[in-house]
């Protein structure tokens, strides 16, 4: 599956790249995350707990930074398998200082996708990632945002690391597990993938070192 | 195929299903119709800890008038029963004409209207149709109750704006005003599939046969329920002439739909079938608002 | 979470009780706890129709239900609709029609096919069409299931 | 003889017991102490297997044991060939590899088991699965037909050194000639697809070791219990009296229910051993998308040559046929694709090379149809795209084409799946064609109903289409036939059942030998404790060569009973009766004795008997034709599309069939429904999707479309009779002939309905996407 697309960070370039580098911010924005840890400068190993409305798994990943062009663009190569399924990918990832304090993300990736949910799951997998990648987006964005105001020691503003449940909930808040038909069914599958595919955007957007 | 383990509860009154949603949190899943839950739960791809049943909690199962010829339905309502409900098919004649074409009829015995919409599956005929009949939501946790428009309950791809300890109880549906005309169509691969792309429409006409009030809201081209604002605003005052309502249905299907692609239909197929769709839809629900 | 619950149920007007577990699906009850296997299991996702039954009146997948649900209610299954040698009408017109061939697929549009015909008894050949929409068969093309429906119809009428 | 049922529409014995929830299908075996298997499959398609940790799972409450390959020691071994592979002739390739019970060293399909966890209950035994740790090193997935051939795919075989499974040329005449000679050569890639059986039943297994008697019982779906018991008392050891298969009343078959082995069969079979208590294993819907076989994956280039007034010169058909990870099942589906694109024409010239890749995909094997679609298509389509360029009407090539009623038996000269040379017993395709065209009103539609339809801005189309069907292939079947000392009638034999109503119409064979009324006739099948010979049901055999050794046998035991009644009512054979159940002298009905008296005297308990007799009333006769019988169809129908939505409808559907002398027409044409509902989904609904890495993306029933009651038709069939030469019976096998036309035939109609547009329709299944790919494409090139 494609991965495509561009997203306008309200922050100059060298925080973003400060940002999606930072371990800390991100492990702590990565809902679920169980351990984050750097095996070798440009290899992280990482394990996930995830939880989708009703789907939920543990998966683990490695993610392999390469290609880096401070702070503009790098390769990143990213492995996450849980009982749900698995997924691959790789991805580029460039900024661009758009000149007027934002900065341009765009990423473009493939990610093989396969297992239960890729077999079953099929129905929104597109309309699904580009959703989830949107929203794992805004709250990269948010985090920035807290962080610009914070150096340039303005008012703060608020922002709280968003806890698993919440996450989970900004990704799919579903309340009953209800629906029409059943044969028609089993977008939950999408969802596991979709966090797959964050996380892999995500973690695309982790610097080297 | 068999599902994992997990605690079940089935109280029987909101009160003791609301403590514990606020126990469990998202460890819990509400059970309402589980008509795609337990397909998910056979495939083991949900595993919910805790299983909270609504099926034994008679005060969510009703149809009844609300003031202003309007209706109420409790969110366990079966949609078998809002299909063959005479005061349904008299005051919100499109849900009437779109439930025969949700699912299968096995699937309607048990699947219930609110758990529909709480799921919120952009593919979801109920879905599109609270917003186009302009239906409020009224959810309930044990902190309170609030109301929710149904155009604001869907935030994206099986996201709506429940909290995880709250419970939608009911749906309330205003009536239709005068010469108003209604439709609904989608296209499926098969009969009953979830549809490639679909459309719910409810316009009015004012005395002149100009359109007063317009919506239009797509299913499957987007993730969540697509309400094409812009499109209806190209209608309002206008005389529903073809060539509006083909720069309408133009309008919705280039810019207001962003849909995906997948293994049944590409995302230039499905933006092309919601351009006829809308097209098609318009001018069913405007010669119905003419007619009454 | 090994918790048990006790069950009471009425299939084809026969009480049982017994325990089970919370996760275990109404189909593989009435197959493997009450001995039941006229109910077939054709996909665990609701699509296939081989498992419906009639659940209070109205025609349900089986598989998609837990046996705990069922608690205190009715149960209709093909074994108690007739038998060999005293056949439900609507079984004598599958037979007389053809409406049959591998017949795992046709307990449950039986079942689908019962509740229908009580609440439409002169059915059109689209309406039929429709009701059993949610049952899938691959041996017989539908046609003479649908020619069964209709002779059924005949035959329940007089 | 009084009646005559074969010919007769009756009801089918069976039905009484499948309506009532009686029958006996695998899944409602259960036996005390009886445990549940799950399968670990894997998620690649194509992975090397690292190390596997299964003692979580073992440890689990309620799992009795979890095995790996390493666990079966000696016991571990690729399976035989099912169908061999075909004799050693020169220039022919093939390499057999064939699926091991449990991955040993490497994943070559997704789906493909690691291990099995048994455990008290199937929800135990699904906890476990999830407890196993498996590490796979993934491997670059071989899945498109085309790329498996280039020098740098992934090896499926590492000892191979390349995918390529299987080459075969075959020749008749000469093509090149031919081409030279032609006014007219139309050359297309033409695609076809995956798609899967989708019996209502999925398959399953319950195995039981008996310590105590030294005994082996297995209930299986299968379609071949006999070469399954043969082959698992030979695999373990067993004299084959110490196996016993039983394959009960299966949920459909389609083909793929018959394999040699499927890796459940023999896992089951040796933990049974291991463990001496019975096992189950019912495959569920998601496994059976992986587990069980497919087919109809292939890619043509073909070319037809012709002359200015559309008569074949010649035909090349050069493919690639998919197989899958391995090819137990030789070259039977390929072979089937070569013959059928041969058709019911007269070509003169063919040159076709086959050549079998190997993919990380499940394996292929016969599904109902079993290569003779492809060829159908292929020709068919061929034909329309030279009937359009020549202007020459569709039913008027083929009637140019068709082959006399004067040339039969006629010999194609190439070989078929059986490895014998292809022969069409009997035909006479003229009339079967015009009978088709006639009851659709062919002519008046394109003159009067199309153009009055056209002009109101509606497209509709027309399609028409021949074919032939090779049915009732060797080698043999066996069958005994007893009169019981009841009156009744016992016929036992090898062929499993899985809804074609042998039952009924076998029970029709033997009734008419013996006088008795078909529900007098008790008929035991697919227990191989009941027969022990046979191979099983494919190929449209079922009622062609089982139902001829019941007509044997039964004629035999008819002699039997004219004998000894003659002894007995003192009155020459030749003025004896039989008719309900009763012996009669035939001017004097008060003198007779009853089927069961007699055979209480055949079996004498006191007295002499006269040297030679045999005791009984019983006889076991065995049927193998020479080759196999070829029936003939024409299918046509009428559609109507909406090319804003893409949405099809079908208007009309007719059939005309030849399958020789019919046993029961009732039977028939359920057959004939029912393919037709397939080939329906072969058209436009049912397609494996595999992304490239060889993943399946639509392995549940929501995704992958099986026609329901609204997509298929009403179908309007008529019958014609060319009895086949070369059984008594005149019968011709039919069950495959319902689906083999229908994707042909969909294409030209679909291409007609949307004239206006110019399409060419080279691909099946089609979809509602790809045809909206098609039209944009037209309306860009506009």
């Amino acid at each position: 599956m494609k991965v495509e697309g561009e997203y306008v960070f309200n922050g100059p370039r060298e925080e973003v790249w400060e940002l999606v580098r930072d371990p800390e911010v991100l492990a702590t924005a990565l809902p679920g995350t169980q351990s984050l840890n750097q095996v070798s400068e440009n290899e992280y190993q990482g394990k996930m707990h995830v939880r989708v409305g009703p789907v939920a798994g543990v998966f683990s990943g490695r993610v392999v930074v390469s290609d880096e062009v401070q702070p503009e663009s790098y390769t990143l190569t990213v492995e996450g398998r849980g009982s749900p399924g698995f997924a691959k990918g790789t991805g580029q990832v460039q900024l661009t200082d758009q000149g007027d304090g934002t900065t341009l993300m765009k990423y473009e990736g493939e990610v093989q996708i396969g297992g239960k949910v890729a077999s079953v799951g099929q129905r929104l997998l597109d309309t699904a990632s580009k959703s989830m990648i949107r929203q794992g987006l805004e709250a990269l964005n948010k985090a920035l945002q807290a962080r610009v105001a914070q150096s340039e020691g303005q008012e703060e503003v608020e922002y709280n690391l968003p806890s698993e449940a919440k996450f989970a909930a900004a990704v799919a808040k579903d309340m009953a597990g209800e629906m029409l038909s059943s044969s028609r069914m089993i977008w939950m599958a999408v969802a596991v993938i979709i966090v797959i595919v964050i996380v892999a955007v995500i973690w695309m957007s982790r610097g080297g070192g | 195929m068999k599902p994992a383990p997990f605690k079940y509860y089935a109280p029987t009154t909101v009160e003791e299903a609301l403590a514990h949603l606020a126990e469990y949190g998202y460890d819990a899943k509400v059970l309402a119709g589980g008509q795609s839950l337990i397909p998910m739960l056979n495939f083991r791809l949900a595993q919910p800890a805790v299983l909270v049943d609504l099926n034994n909690i008679s005060a969510l199962f009703y149809i009844g008038p609300d003031e202003d010829s309007g209706l109420r339905l409790g969110a366990m309502t079966r949609q078998r029963q809002v299909e063959y409900d005479p005061l349904v098919a008299e005051r919100a004649p499109l849900i009437h004409e779109v439930m025969p074409q949700i699912a299968y009829p096995q699937i309607r015995s048990r699947g219930t209207f609110g758990g529909s919409l709480a799921h919120a599956d952009p593919s979801a005929e109920l879905v599109a149709v609270s917003i186009a009949l302009n239906g409020r939501l009224r959810l309930r946790s044990r902190a309170g109750e609030r109301w929710v428009p149904a155009d604001e309950f869907f935030v994206g791809l099986f996201t709506t704006v429940l909290e995880p300890d709250e419970l939608l109880v009911e749906v309330a549906l205003p009536a239709m005003p005068p010469r108003s005309g209604w439709s609904f169509l989608q296209i499926t691969r098969r009969h009953h599939d979830f549809c490639m792309a679909g459309v719910a429409v409810l316009v009015t006409l004012d005395n002149r046969d100009q359109c007063e009030q317009a919506r239009l809201v797509f299913l499957s081209v987007g993730d969540g329920p697509v309400n094409a604002r812009q499109a209806a605003e190209m209608l309002l005052g206008q005389t529903p002439t073809p060539e509006a309502i083909r720069a309408a249905a133009e309008k919705a299907a280039s810019d207001e739909i962003d849909p995906g692609s997948d293994i049944h239909a590409s995302a230039e197929y499905r933006r092309h079938l919601a351009k006829v769709l809308a097209r098609r839809a318009l001018t069913q629900a405007f010669d119905r608002a003419r007619g009454g | 979470m090994s918790d048990q619950f006790t069950v009471t149920v009425t299939v084809n007007g026969t009480q049982y009780e017994r325990t089970v577990e919370p996760r275990l699906l109404l189909s593989d009850f009435l197959r493997h706890d009450l001995g039941l296997t006229g109910t077939h299991v054709g996909c665990e996702h609701g699509v296939c129709g081989a498992c419906t039954i009639v659940f209070d009146g109205e025609p349900v997948r089986s598989c998609l239900m837990f046996a705990v649900q069922a608690d205190g209610h009715q149960i209709l299954t093909v074994e108690g609709l007739g038998t060999p040698e005293n056949l439900h009408p609507l079984q004598e017109a599958f037979w007389e029609a053809h409406g049959v061939q591998c017949g795992f697929c046709t307990p449950g549009f039986l079942m689908s096919l019962v509740p229908f015909l009580e609440g439409n008894p002169y059915p059109t050949e689209e309406e039929i069409r429709e009701a059993i929409s949610g049952n899938l068969c691959r041996c017989t093309g539908y046609q003479h299931i649908v020619e069964a429906v209709q002779l059924a119809a005949v035959k329940m009428r007089t | 003889m009084a009646k005559k049922y074969v010919g007769q529409r009756m009801t089918r014995t069976e039905d009484p017991r499948l309506l009532t929830g009686q029958a006996l299908f695998v899944d409602d075996v259960d036996l005390p102490d009886m445990l549940h298997a799950a399968f670990l499959r894997s998620d690649y398609a194509h992975a090397r297997l690292r190390s596997i940790d299964v003692s979580a799972a073992r440890s689990r409450p309620g799992v009795v044991a979890v095995y790996t390959a390493e666990d079966m020691g000696d016991a571990w071994r690729p399976g035989p060939p099912l169908v061999s592979p075909p004799p050693t002739v020169e220039d022919i390739v093939f390499h057999s590899r064939t699926q091991v019970p449990l991955v040993k060293d490497k994943v070559r399909l997704a789906g493909e088991p690691l291990a099995v966890v048994i455990a008290e209950s199937r929800y135990i035994a699904e906890d476990a699965l999830e407890d196993i740790l498996v590490d796979l090193e993934p491997l670059g997935a071989v899945v498109d037909l085309e790329k498996a051939l280039e020098p740098d795919a992934p090896l499926v075989h590492d000892d191979l050194d390349s995918n390529l499974a299987a080459h075969l040329i075959q020749e008749k005449g000469d093509y090149a000639v031919a081409r030279e000679k032609a006014d007219l050569v139309i050359r297309r890639r033409i695609l076809i697809d995956r798609g899967t059986a989708a019996a209502m039943e999925n398959r399953g297994i319950v195995a039981h070791w008996d310590e105590k008697n030294q005994q082996l019982t297995l209930w299986d779906t299968t379609q071949a219990p006999i070469p399954i018991r043969n082959g698992l008392a030979g695999m373990f050891g067993l004299s084959t009296h110490q196996v016993r298969v039983i394959a009960p009343f299966v949920g459909g078959g389609f083909g793929p229910k018959i394999m040699m082995f499927y890796p459940e069969e023999v896992v089951l079979t040796w933990a049974t051993l291991k463990l001496g208590r019975p096992i189950k294993w019912i495959e569920d819907r998601r496994e059976n998308f992986f587990a069980t076989n497919q087919e109809r994956g292939q890619v043509h280039d073909a070319e037809l040559a012709l002359t200015r007034d559309g008569r074949i010169l010649g035909l090349r058909d050069d493919f690639i046929h998919d197989t899958g990870a391995y090819d137990p099942y030789g070259l039977t589906v390929p072979l089937n694709t070569q013959c059928h694109a041969l058709g019911p024409y007269e070509i003169p010239n063919y040159y076709g090379e086959l050549k079998v890749v190997f993919t990380n995909r499940p394996i292929v094997s016969p599904l109902r149809g079993a290569g003779r679609s492809q060829g159908v298509f292929v020709i068919e389509r061929l034909l329309d795209l030279a009937a359009k360029e020549l202007g020459i009407d569709p039913v008027e090539i083929r009637k140019r084409n068709l082959l006399s009623p004067d040339v039969f038996p006629y010999d194609n000269k190439i070989i078929d799946q059986a490895f014998v040379p292809l022969v069409y017993d009997s035909g006479n395709y003229r009339p079967v064609l015009e009978k088709a065209a006639a009851m659709i009103d062919y002519d008046r539609f394109l003159n009067e109903e199309q153009p009055r339809l056209r002009t109101e801005g509606r497209h509709v189309g027309i399609g028409i289409v021949s074919f032939i069907e090779t049915t009732g292939i060797g080698p043999y079947e066996g069958a005994r036939v007893t009169v019981e000392t009841s009156g009744r009638i016992n016929v036992a034999t090898g062929v499993g059942t899985q809804g074609q109503g042998h039952f009924t119409s076998f029970a029709q064979i033997a009734a008419d030998q013996l006088g008795v009324s078909p529900r007098d006739v008790h008929l035991v099948t697919g227990d191989t404790s009941q027969f022990h010979w046979g191979t099983g049901t494919f190929a449209s055999r079922g009622a062609v060569v089982a139902g001829n050794a019941i007509h044997a046998a039964a004629t035999t035991v008819r002699d039997k009973v004219l004998k000894l009644a003659s002894k007995v009512l003192e009155t020459p054979e030749e003025e004896l009766e039989l008719d309900d159940g009763q012996v009669r002298v035939a001017d004097i009905p008060q003198r007779s004795i009853s089927l069961g008296e007699l055979a209480v005297r055949a079996n004498p308990l006191r007295g002499a008997v006269e040297p030679g007799t045999e005791p009984g009333l019983e006889a076991t006769a065995y049927f193998g034709p020479k080759y196999g019988a070829t029936a003939s169809g024409a299918h046509a129908m009428i559609i109507e599309v909406d090319p804003e939505t893409m949405m099809v409808e079908i208007k009309r559907y007719v059939l005309v069939e030849d399958c020789g002398t019919v046993i029961n027409p009732l039977i028939v044409e359920g057959q004939l429904h029912g393919g037709v509902a397939l080939g329906i989904g072969n058209s436009y609904y049912e397609q494996l999707m595999y992304d490239e890495n060889g993943q399946l993306l639509n392995a549940s029933f929501a995704d992958y479309l099986v026609p329901t009651a609204s997509e298929v038709p009403r179908v309007e069939i008529a019958h014609l009779e060319t009895p086949s030469p070369l059984n008594p019976l005149g019968s011709k096998g039919v069950g495959e002939g319902g689906c083999i036309p229908v994707p042909a035939l969909f294409a030209q109609a679909l291409e007609d309905a949307l004239a206006d547009y110019d399409i060419e329709i080279l691909e099946a299944p089609m979809s509602p996407n790809k045809l909206f790919e098609l039209l944009q494409g037209k309306e860009k090139e506009q």
